[in-house]
This record gives structure tokens, C-alpha cells and sequence, in this order.
């Protein structure tokens, strides 16, 4: 497949993993309207999920979602503000950094947060 | 000796429907839109609260008992499912070739666009006091 | 140097499916990777088949996928490439003989866009007056040499090739922001249907691509921007 | 294979090449509504018309007063009075229409401050009758010839010209003295196509490529020259090839006189600032052919750098700013192509084989003409630089010829129009009528012994940089005309290594050398008989120009013991041969 014959460079990392990752929530928000809906229909089999959630196993997927969420709600910003300022082209690289930059610095304590009652114990900080 | 009208040499003119600059668009008032309502929303869930503290109780008496969050959550809803399946569609153009299979697929997202659009409203406008 | 060129090599006549052949070249560091299939040209394998005219990244003949990348062989030297040097056709496009591929639906989507100055007005004796100011505003865009290194480095176009490319969208915008041009229109008309300027995902490999150095990406953007206003 | 007949086209026009000369000219038939095909071995916008950087002058007086009389004086003058002034006449006047059409058709031409196009200086081009530099040179950017190239192909496809694009002309069809038509070779699938036609322009281009160091395009081998020639059209002024003074050492990528033009300078091996030496007032701003000369003087005294055959061009006391701004192309091949950065290093050049004065004989309405008398072979034309008009006489000015290839090249075009009209389709030579191109291109093809033909092309390549370029004697051309002679001989076994159908580019590049020793024979030969020095054309054995006795044209025919030279007068009509100092 040319997608990985062509040596890609940052604009073309940048699409893809914003691709995947548009891909990736939209998947999971079908699942997530659908769990939402058991709310009313189902309340026990949603309190259930909600336990699936709340697993270590579930955090990592939480973590994962919200690591995909966060990467395309900044590139998609990247990509307006190129969009609505075509001059910004000349930069598109260097807002792609910047991107990457706020994705760690929110990111890992996101996922710190989120992880806390599965790590924590482990780094004796507690639940 | 066939003559060629200039102004049609080469491509024919494509009829545009405008569609397209439709999507475009919105996609992108969606998507800023969305860098406010989908983060907020999960950082609620996630940073505020926790999964481990929620359940359907919860939602229906602590989240949705406001008017504001019910339509925070049903615009989250709207834009989310616009953006995303207009997205996805973007994505089925283009890898997916061929008349027919790209019908189907078509005809399956938009009519699981608009299913889930049923469920989620009726979720948000009755759920609280089904609940309750 | 020793350099050992890998090279697609495609027989229409013989082969199923295009093949990796090998070639160990001796060259000067400065050397082109055209200067390259020349020597395997002239004096290892006279059968191989590329195009190429000026030499010297004008004409845009010889836009090929080196080490992974659009790039011309004649601006591209062997010290920037090192040891190892891989050479395949444009991906994207059909392949008639080993680096030569289909350029005619490259050249109709260009053709597509009405590439040409529309103006029907009876000109005056002497020049039409243009501003230097009005001038630059499209001056990027007539750099281009038609080589097609971006449309076949798109992965919107690899996705679906009825997508008219980027260099198409380049010739376009040349004209329609051309204060001179009268055709803006019919041109924003065809670049908005759904094979126009909307399937560009703002990827850049167009950009990296360009020999020319072309701000192809800043070009599209315009033109959807112009089709916005248009529009709403 | 090659055995099923030919496909046969009808036209009223065919065009051979895409370059400028044949663009403008298909053009102005398709805008008179005559059926045209032009058929070019490149797509159209590869011709190397789009090479051209500097500009092409008309005087317009946007930016200073000045007359199409001044322009025609320098053109005569530059051509070292060689010129025919009845053609240089029309092509100062024409200059000025022609170039205001381009900006009609859609040219983007740098402009003045008002919106005019803009002007500039160029080596040459001067006020009133020499007496100092003018600006007359209009430009679009470094790339003047490629928005020319642009320009006229958008156009064309405006208005509906057919293109059989990556089609080899590879015969004329010219029968009891008229022309009628030509036959192809269509490279993606091997198959010979016969265009029949009323009218048949030859705008092919140059040959550079005869020469090892050369500006010009890896397919400009001469092919409507040689086709012609074979076809009993006699050659032109072969002698007078331009060689420029900066051409990229090794490559011949030419770098633009502006260089020199911006305060550049020439050094030699030493670091010696050589020009002092041979034009005094001058220096590094003399002529193109004085500055080559000079160049080959150096290397040949062992000044060249590290001995070899270059010398330095420096600029980088010129400043950052002054480099970036005005010389950006130079920046960039030096940088590309050696590596050097010229902010701080000099760069390497030599003199390049640039362009041909000579070529296929034509009127001033580019009907080729067969003889001393002027005397036309109905149906075929040329134009651009495989014709000779001749507006460069014995030495082109820059921006000359861009202005050619449209002057001519329009001209052509209208000619062809009202001769089409005038005229019935010929009938084709009875039989099949690629039955001579088959013939030939199955010998090459069925040969399986043989020589490369690399081998001869770079032999050949080589024996004319060294024996027949800027410098020549008696000594030098009888041993080139040896070195060809022979290398024709071995061409006779010359193998074709591919032997498929499609898109063989081995049998057409066979076929190119061929064209290219048919021609190098005539060069040598126009060369060896002119005993005297003008232009481009020096002998150091008869360095002085002599009017008395080569003030004429000479005309080159095909015999079978080699060319035949006759000689034609040079049309004087307002400017006496002078002196030509600068
Ligand atoms: C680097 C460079 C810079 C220059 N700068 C300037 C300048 O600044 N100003 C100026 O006035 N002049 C300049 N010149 C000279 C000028 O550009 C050329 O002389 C001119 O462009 C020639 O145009 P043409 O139309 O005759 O041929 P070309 O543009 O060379 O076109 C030849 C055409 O013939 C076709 N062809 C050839 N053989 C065949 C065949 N057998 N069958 C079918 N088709 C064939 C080719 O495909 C091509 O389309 C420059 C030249 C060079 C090399
Ligand atoms: C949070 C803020 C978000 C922003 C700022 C945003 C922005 C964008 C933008 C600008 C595009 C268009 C990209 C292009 O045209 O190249 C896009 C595409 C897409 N988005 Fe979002 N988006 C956000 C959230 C989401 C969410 C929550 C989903 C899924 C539920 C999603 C799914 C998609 C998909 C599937 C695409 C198509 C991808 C493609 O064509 O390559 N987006 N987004
Ligand atoms: S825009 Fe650049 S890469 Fe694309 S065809 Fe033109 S010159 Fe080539
Ligand atoms: S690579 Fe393709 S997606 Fe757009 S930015 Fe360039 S055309
Ligand atoms: S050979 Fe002309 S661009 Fe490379």
C-alpha cells in the first residue's frame, strides 16, 4: 500500500494519526450512544458497563481515548487555524510541534489522574 | 474534423451541488464546537468526577436534573454525530471504490446516524424521569 | 563511490508485475541520480526506460519516487541520498515501461480547470495594466512546471484518483486570482464539486514534493477560501 | 511490430515541436480555424523554450525612450553584420505587437510601478546606435521563457489545437518538390503514423547536445535539420554555434549573464582577475564570444583551476542581499549542482554550447528556401532555432531569440493559414509512404551485433568540444571531420539493445545520434571552408574578419562524398558592415 511506501514526513503523520484517531472516537461514540440509551432502558446493565469503566483495563482504554481525543481536537485546531489563515502553511510544521507540546503537558497528567486508582497503590500514593 | 468549443475543451462542467462546501464548513464549526464541548466533557468525567463514583441514578439526578446540562449534552450529541459521521463519510469516499459498495455503506452509516440521533435525544429528553 | 541503485524496473511486454533489479554504480558524490540511470543507461543496461530533457529541473520530466520520495533525479545529488539509493515511478499513476508512467489523466485534469486567461473584452493597443502588488498575489503559482511530483505524492489522490490534485488546483489559482482573468467563477464552480478542492486534507507531502517550491498547500486553501466567500 | 501499416491523419497544418516557435504558430492557424496537429517528442511544456531565463527585448520605451531602429542596429551589429536586414528589420518592428499580444494572451510580465510591463538591461542592447545600455529586455521573474512556454500551451489548449504528444517525427514527405506531410513515431506503442498535410512547420529546436558541455536539453539532437537535410533542404550558417561564457563546470547549466551583469567576476586558477587582460575596458561585461574565447585561452595555458578545464565565477563580494534578490537561479544551481555556496565561494563555470545561429533556410514569412536564390519548397516551413533567417547573423544577442522563435514562429503560422487555404491536400508518395523510416528503423532494430551507440554519441560529443567550439584551425577540423567521418562509419553497426514496441526510447536515442553526426559533419565542414573569423565563428588560423570575400551565407546540401557548400549574399539594406567594437 503507497501509505507506507511513501517516506511520510509531519503533514502526513500528522493526517494520519488524525484519521485513525477521528475513526477511533467515532467508534466509540456509537458504543457510547448506545450505553448512554441504557441509562433509561437498562439502568442495572448500564451500571454494570459503568464497572467496566472504572476497571484498571477500562482507565487504560479511558486513557487511550482521551490520549486520541486530545490529539485531534489540537490538530483539528492546527488544521482551522491553517484553514482560516492560509499564510500559517509556512508554519504548519512548527504548529504541529506546538500541538505535541500541549498534547504531553495536559496529557500526562490527564492520564495520571485518570490512572491514580490503578497505579497509585503501586506508587504508594493511594486511590 | 470535429470542432472543439473552447470553452469546453477538456473536463466537462461538473455540476457542483455545493454539498461538499456544505460538509466543509460545518465540519468545521462542528469541530470548533466540539474542542469545547467533547474536551469539557470528558474532562468532567474523567477530572471532576470518576467513573467509580457515577452511575444511571447519578446521571439522571446530579447531571441531567438542569436544563443547561441536558442541552450542553444533547448539542454535544448533535455536533458530535454530525462531525463524526460526516468524518467517517470522508473516510468511505475515499477508500471505498465502486458504485454499489459505497451506496451500501453509505445507506448503513447515515441510517446508524440517524438511529443513533433518535436514541440519544429520547435518552436526554426522557430519561430523568424515567429514572425517577 | 560505490552506490548500489535499486531500480522498478517494469517491461510491459515480458513482465506480470514490476520487479526490484540492482545496480552497483560507481559516482562522484555530486552526482545526480539522473547522472545515475545514465550510466546504467549507457553502459550496464540500455533497455532502461525513463523520461527526462532539460537536466536541470525545468521542463519536469523526470519526477520519480527516490528513496521513498517525489523528488526530480535531476535535482537531487548522491550525497544526499547516501549509499543506498532506491528509484521507482511516481506511485499514483499507471505504469507504461519501468519509471515511466500515464501522465495524459494527469495532464486532463490539469485541461479540466480552464488553464488559460479568460478575458472577453476587446484588449487595448497597448498592455493591460497590472500592479506589481496585483501581480504577486499570484506569482507562486506560475512557477509550475507541470511535473507532477504533488498530485502523486497526495494520499487523497492515491485514495481516489478522480481527485484533481494539486497541480491542477495550482493552475487554477494562477488564473483566478489573475487580476486580469474574467473566469474566476467557472473555475471556483468546477473546483467545488467533489473530486475539487474539498478532498485535500491538508497533507503537505504536495509541498515537500514540489521541485519548484511552490506553496501548493497555501494555494488550495485560497482557492477554497474563495469559494467560501462566494458562496455564503 | 512494425509490420501493420501506417495510421494515416489528415491535417491542413502539422506542426513538428512544441517549443515556442511551433506553439505560436499553431496558435494563429487554430485561431483561423485551420485544422492543426502538432505533434511533439515531448509533452509540449518539456521543450526547452522553458529553459530561457533573462528576457526578450521590444522596444517598448516603458522605461526609457527607444526605437525599433536602435533594437534592429544592435541586432545587425551583435550578428557581426551576418545578419539579412530585412529579417532583422521585421523582427526589431515585430518585437514590439508581438510582445504586447503575449501580455494579451495572458503572460505574466513583471511591471513597473504604473502596471506596465517592465524592462531591463541586457548585454547588447543599447541607445541610439551603441552608445550606451538600454532597458529593453521585458521578463516575467528567472523564467521568462517558461512563462512563455506556459502561456502559449494554455492557450493552444484554448483553443483546441490536437497534440500527438511523445510522437517522433522521424521522415519528411517531400515528393517532386512539394512537401506533403510526415511520418511519426508513436513511442508508447512503436506504431508509424502518416500525418498528411498541406502545410508542414519544422520548429524543432536546437542541437546542443552535439557537444559535451552544452546548456541545451538531452533532446536537442538537430532533428528537423538532419530530416530536412536528408531530404535534400540544404543547412545554413552551420559554422556560427554560440557558445556562452557561464555555463556550471562539468554540466553546462547555464548560468545567466546577469551574474556578470550584478558586478560578478571572472578568475582564473591563480585567482587572477583575467579579463583585465584580454578586453581591457570591458572586462567581465564583453561580448559572449570574446569572454568564451578568453576563458579557453586560460585553461589552454594550464590557468584553468587545479589545471582542469574551468575557471571561477565569484560573487560573493556582491553581498547576501544583492544575490538573493537579484541572482537567485545562480544561487540555486550552485548549490544544487556543486555543492558551493556562493555567498562566501566562488563558483565553478566553463563556456557552454548555448544555441545555433545556423539552421534550416527560410524567408522572412519561414518558408524553407533550397537554394542561393531564395527559392522555396512549397508546403514546408521552419522556425525557432532549428531555421536561419537569419537575425543572428554570425552571433546572437541575448533575448534575440526567444523574440525569434514568436516573430517566426507567428509569421509561420499566418503563411501556413493563407497557404492551406490556397491549396488542395497533396497526395502521398504512392506506396506506403513510412516504407523508408520502417526500412531503417527495423535494421536498427533487428541488428543483434553491434556497437552501443553511447559510445558514439560521446565520442562524437567530445571530438566537438575540443576541435570544433570556441577555437578552431585547419589543424582541429581536419581532425575532427576524420573523427566524425569514422564515427558514421561505425554507426553503421550501431545495436539497439531494447528490442520491445513499447515506449522504446533506446531505438529513438539511436536514431537522435544519428541526426546529430548528420549535422556535426556539416558544422565541421562550414567551419573548415570559412577562412576567416566572425562572431562565434573564430579561427585562429584567419582571426581577422573578412568581408571581402565571406560577407555571405553559406548553404550546406547533402551529396554522397559529404556536404556541398554554396553560398548565398547577405541582404544589406540600412546599416554598412563596420567594425564591430564595443
Ligand atoms: C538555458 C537557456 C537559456 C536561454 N535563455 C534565453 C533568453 O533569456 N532569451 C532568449 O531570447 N533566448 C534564450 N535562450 C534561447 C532560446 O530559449 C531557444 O533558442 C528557444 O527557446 C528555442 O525554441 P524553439 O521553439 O525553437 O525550440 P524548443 O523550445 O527547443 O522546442 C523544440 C520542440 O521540438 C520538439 N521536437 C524535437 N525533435 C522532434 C521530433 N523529431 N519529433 C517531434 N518533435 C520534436 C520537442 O519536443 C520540442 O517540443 C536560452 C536557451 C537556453 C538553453
Ligand atoms: C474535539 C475537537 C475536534 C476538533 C477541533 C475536530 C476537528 C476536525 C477537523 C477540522 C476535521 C477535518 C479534517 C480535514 O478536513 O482534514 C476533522 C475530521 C474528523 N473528525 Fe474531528 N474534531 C474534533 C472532534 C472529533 C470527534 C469527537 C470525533 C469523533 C467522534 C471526530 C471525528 C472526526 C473524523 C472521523 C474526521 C474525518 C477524518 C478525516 O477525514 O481524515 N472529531 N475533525
Ligand atoms: S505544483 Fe510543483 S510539484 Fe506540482 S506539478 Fe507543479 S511544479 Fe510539479
Ligand atoms: S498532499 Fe494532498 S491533501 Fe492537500 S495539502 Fe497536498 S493536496
Ligand atoms: S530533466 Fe528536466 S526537470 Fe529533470
Amino acid at each position: 500500500m503507497l501509505l507506507f511506501r511513501y517516506r511520510a514526513r509531519e503533514g502526513m503523520l500528522a493526517w494520519a494519526f488524525h484519521r485513525i484517531s477521528g475513526v477511533a472516537i467515532w467508534l466509540f461514540v456509537v458504543v457510547h450512544v448506545v450505553d448512554i440509551y441504557l441509562v433509561g432502558g437498562d439502568p442495572k446493565a448500564y451500571n454494570t458497563i459503568l464497572q467496566v469503566y472504572a476497571s484498571p483495563g477500562g482507565r487504560i482504554a479511558e486513557v487511550l481515548l482521551g490520549a486520541a481525543l486530545l490529539y485531534h481536537a489540537l490538530n483539528g485546531l492546527r488544521i482551522l487555524i491553517i484553514d482560516l489563515w492560509p499564510a500559517m502553511t509556512v508554519y504548519h510544521r512548527a504548529l504541529w510541534y506546538a500541538s505535541w507540546v500541549i498534547f504531553v503537558a495536559v496529557g500526562i497528567p490527564g492520564a495520571f489522574i485518570i490512572l491514580r486508582p490503578v497505579i497509585g497503590p503501586a506508587l504508594g500514593i493511594g486511590a | 474534423m470535429v470542432t472543439i468549443d473552447p470553452r469546453t475543451a477538456g473536463r466537462a462542467r461538473p455540476q457542483g451541488s455545493g454539498f461538499e462546501l456544505f460538509v466543509w464548513y460545518v465540519m468545521r464549526i462542528t469541530g470548533v464546537m466540539l474542542f469545547v464541548l467533547a474536551l469539557a466533557h470528558f474532562s468532567i468525567l474523567h477530572f471532576l468526577f470518576d467513573p467509580s463514583q457515577e452511575s444511571a441514578t447519578w446521571i439522571a439526578t446530579q447531571r441531567w436534573n438542569s436544563l443547561i446540562w441536558r442541552v450542553f449534552d444533547w448539542t454535544l450529541l448533535m455536533t458530535v454525530l454530525f462531525h463524526s459521521f460526516m468524518g467517517v463519510r470522508t473516510v468511505v469516499i475515499d477508500y471505498v471504490h465502486g458504485e454499489r459498495p459505497r451506496l451500501l455503506l453509505m445507506s448503513a452509516l447515515y441510517i446508524v446516524g440517524l438511529v443513533l440521533f433518535v436514541a440519544g435525544t429520547s435518552v436526554v429528553l426522557t430519561l430523568p424521569d424515567k429514572v425517577l | 563511490m560505490q552506490v548500489t541503485l535499486r531500480i522498478q524496473r517494469f517491461d510491459p511486454e515480458h513482465d506480470s508485475a514490476p520487479r526490484w533489479q540492482e545496480y552497483r554504480v560507481d559516482a562522484d558524490p555530486m552526482a545526480r541520480v539522473l547522472d545515475l540511470l545514465h550510466l546504467v543507461k549507457w553502459e550496464q543496461d540500455a533497455s532502461l526506460t525513463f523520461r527526462r530533457s532539460c537536466g536541470h529541473g525545468i521542463c519536469g520530466s523526470d519526477a520519480m519516487l527516490i528513496n521513498g520520495r517525489n523528488r526530480l533525479a535531476c535535482k537531487i545529488r548522491v550525497d544526499q541520498l547516501g549509499r543506498r539509493i532506491s528509484v521507482a515511478p511516481l506511485p499514483g499513476l499507471p505504469v507504461v515501461k519501468d519509471l515511466v508512467v500515464d501522465m495524459d489523466g494527469f495532464f486532463a485534469k490539469y485541461r479540466s480547470v480552464r488553464p488559460y486567461l479568460i478575458n472577453d473584452q476587446p484588449p487595448p493597443v497597448r498592455e493591460r495594466r497590472q500592479l506589481p502588488q496585483e501581480r504577486a498575489v499570484f506569482d507562486d503559482t506560475t512557477k509550475c512546471i507541470l511535473c507532477g511530483a504533488c498530485t502523486s505524492s497526495c494520499p487523497s489522490f492515491w485514495a481516489r484518483s478522480e481527485y484533481v490534485g494539486p497541480a491542477a488546483i495550482v493552475n487554477a489559482h494562477r488564473f483566478i486570482f489573475d487580476s486580469r482573468d474574467e473566469g474566476a467563477a467557472e473555475r471556483l464552480a468546477i473546483l467545488s464539486d467533489r473530486d475539487g478542492v474539498w478532498r485535500c486534507r491538508t497533507i503537505f507531502n504536495c509541498v515537500d514534493a514540489c521541485p519548484r517550491g511552490i506553496n501548493i498547500t497555501r494555494a488550495i486553501l485560497e482557492v477554497s477560501a474563495a469559494i467560501v466567500e462566494r458562496t455564503t | 511490430m512494425l509490420d501493420s501499416g501506417p495510421v494515416i491523419h489528415e491535417f491542413d497544418a502539422v506542426i513538428v515541436g512544441a517549443g515556442g516557435a511551433g506553439l505560436y504558430a499553431a496558435l494563429e492557424l487554430a485561431r483561423d480555424g485551420v485544422p492543426t496537429a502538432v505533434i511533439s517528442k515531448l509533452y509540449p511544456t518539456r521543450s526547452h523554450t522553458g529553459a530561457a531565463q533573462g528576457g526578450i527585448c521590444a522596444a517598448l520605451g516603458n522605461q526609457e525612450e527607444d526605437h525599433w531602429e536602435w533594437h534592429m542596429f544592435d541586432t545587425v551589429k551583435g550578428g557581426d553584420y551576418l545578419v539579412d536586414q530585412d529579417a532583422a528589420e521585421i523582427l526589431a518592428r515585430e518585437a514590439i505587437e508581438t510582445v504586447i499580444e503575449l501580455e494579451h494572451l495572458g503572460l505574466p510580465f513583471n511591471r513597473t510601478p504604473d502596471g506596465r510591463i517592465d524592462q531591463r538591461r541586457f548585454g547588447g542592447h543599447t541607445r541610439n546606435f551603441g552608445e550606451a545600455p538600454v532597458r529593453r529586455a521585458c521578463y516575467a521573474a528567472d523564467r521568462t521563457g517558461h512563462m512563455i512556454l506556459q502561456t502559449l500551451y494554455q492557450q493552444c489548449i484554448k483553443h483546441g489545437v490536437r497534440f500527438f504528444d511523445e510522437y517522433h517525427v522521424v521522415d519528411l514527405l517531400v515528393e517532386d518538390g512539394l512537401s506533403r506531410g510526415v511520418v511519426a513515431y508513436r513511442l508508447a506503442d512503436g506504431a508509424l503514423h502518416v500525418f498528411r498535410s498541406k502545410a508542414v512547420l519544422l520548429a524543432t529546436g536546437g542541437f546542443g547536445r552535439m557537444f559535451r558541455i552544452t546548456s541545451n536539453a538531452h533532446t536537442l539532437t538537430g532533428d528537423g535539420l538532419a530530416l530536412a537535410y536528408r531530404r535534400g533542404v540544404p543547412l545554413e550558417d552551420m559554422e556560427f554555434y554560440q557558445f556562452h561564457p557561464t555555463g556550471l563546470a562539468g554540466l553546462g547549466v547555464l548560468l545567466s549573464e546577469a551574474a556578470r551583469g550584478e558586478g560578478g567576476i571572472l578568475l582564473n586558477g591563480k585567482g587572477e582577475r583575467f579579463m583585465e587582460r584580454y578586453a581591457p575596458t570591458l572586462l567581465d561585461l564583453a561580448p559572449r564570444d570574446v569572454v568564451s574565447r578568453a576563458i579557453y585561452q586560460e585553461i589552454r595555458a594550464g590557468r584553468g583551476v587545479d589545471g582542469k578545464d574551468y575557471v571561477w565565477l565569484d560573487v560573493h563580494h556582491l553581498g547576501r542581499a544583492v544575490i538573493d534578490e537579484k541572482l537567485p537561479d545562480i544561487t540555486d544551481f550552485a548549490r544544487i549542482y556543486q555543492g558551493v555556496e556562493p555567498y562566501t565561494q566562488p563558483v565553478g563555470i566553463q563556456p557552454t554550447a548555448h544555441y545555433a545561429m545556423g539552421g534550416v533556410p527560410t524567408d522572412v514569412t519561414a518558408r524553407v528556401v533550397i537554394d542561393e536564390r531564395n527559392t522555396p519548397l512549397p508546403g514546408l516551413y521552419a522556425a525557432g532555432e532549428c531555421a536561419c533567417v537569419s537575425v543572428h547573423g554570425a552571433n546572437r544577442l541575448g533575448t534575440n531569440s526567444l523574440l525569434d522563435i514568436l516573430v517566426f514562429g507567428r509569421r509561420a503560422g499566418r503563411d501556413m493559414a493563407r497557404f492551406a487555404r490556397s491549396t488542395e491536400l497533396p497526395e502521398l508518395p504512392a506506396g506506403d509512404p513510412a516504407e523508408r523510416v520502417r526500412g531503417e528503423l527495423d535494421a536498427l532494430r533487428s541488428r543483434q551485433e553491434g556497437e552501443p551507440p553511447a559510445r558514439i554519441r560521446k565520442e562524437l560529443a567530445d571530438v566537438m568540444m575540443d576541435d570544433v567550439s570556441v577555437f578552431r584551425t585547419e589543424e582541429t577540423l581536419r581532425r575532427a571531420q576524420g573523427v566524425v567521418r569514422e564515427l558514421k562509419e561505425r554507426y553503421h553497426r550501431v545495436r539497439v539493445q531494447d528490442g520491445g514496441v513499447r515506449f522504446n526510447q533506446d531505438l529513438l536515442e539511436v536514431r537522435e545520434v544519428g541526426y546529430l553526426l548528420d549535422i556535426a559533419e556539416v558544422t565541421v565542414a562550414a567551419a573548415l571552408a570559412r577562412q576567416e573569423s566572425r562572431g562565434a565563428h573564430y579561427r585562429e588560423d584567419y582571426p581577422a574578419r573578412d568581408d571581402t570575400n565571406w560577407l555571405k551565407h553559406s548553404l550546406a546540401s547533402r551529396s554522397d562524398g559529404g556536404p556541398l557548400l554554396r553560398y548565398k549574399p547577405v541582404t544589406i539594406t540600412r546599416f554598412t558592415p563596420k567594425p564591430r567594437t564595443y
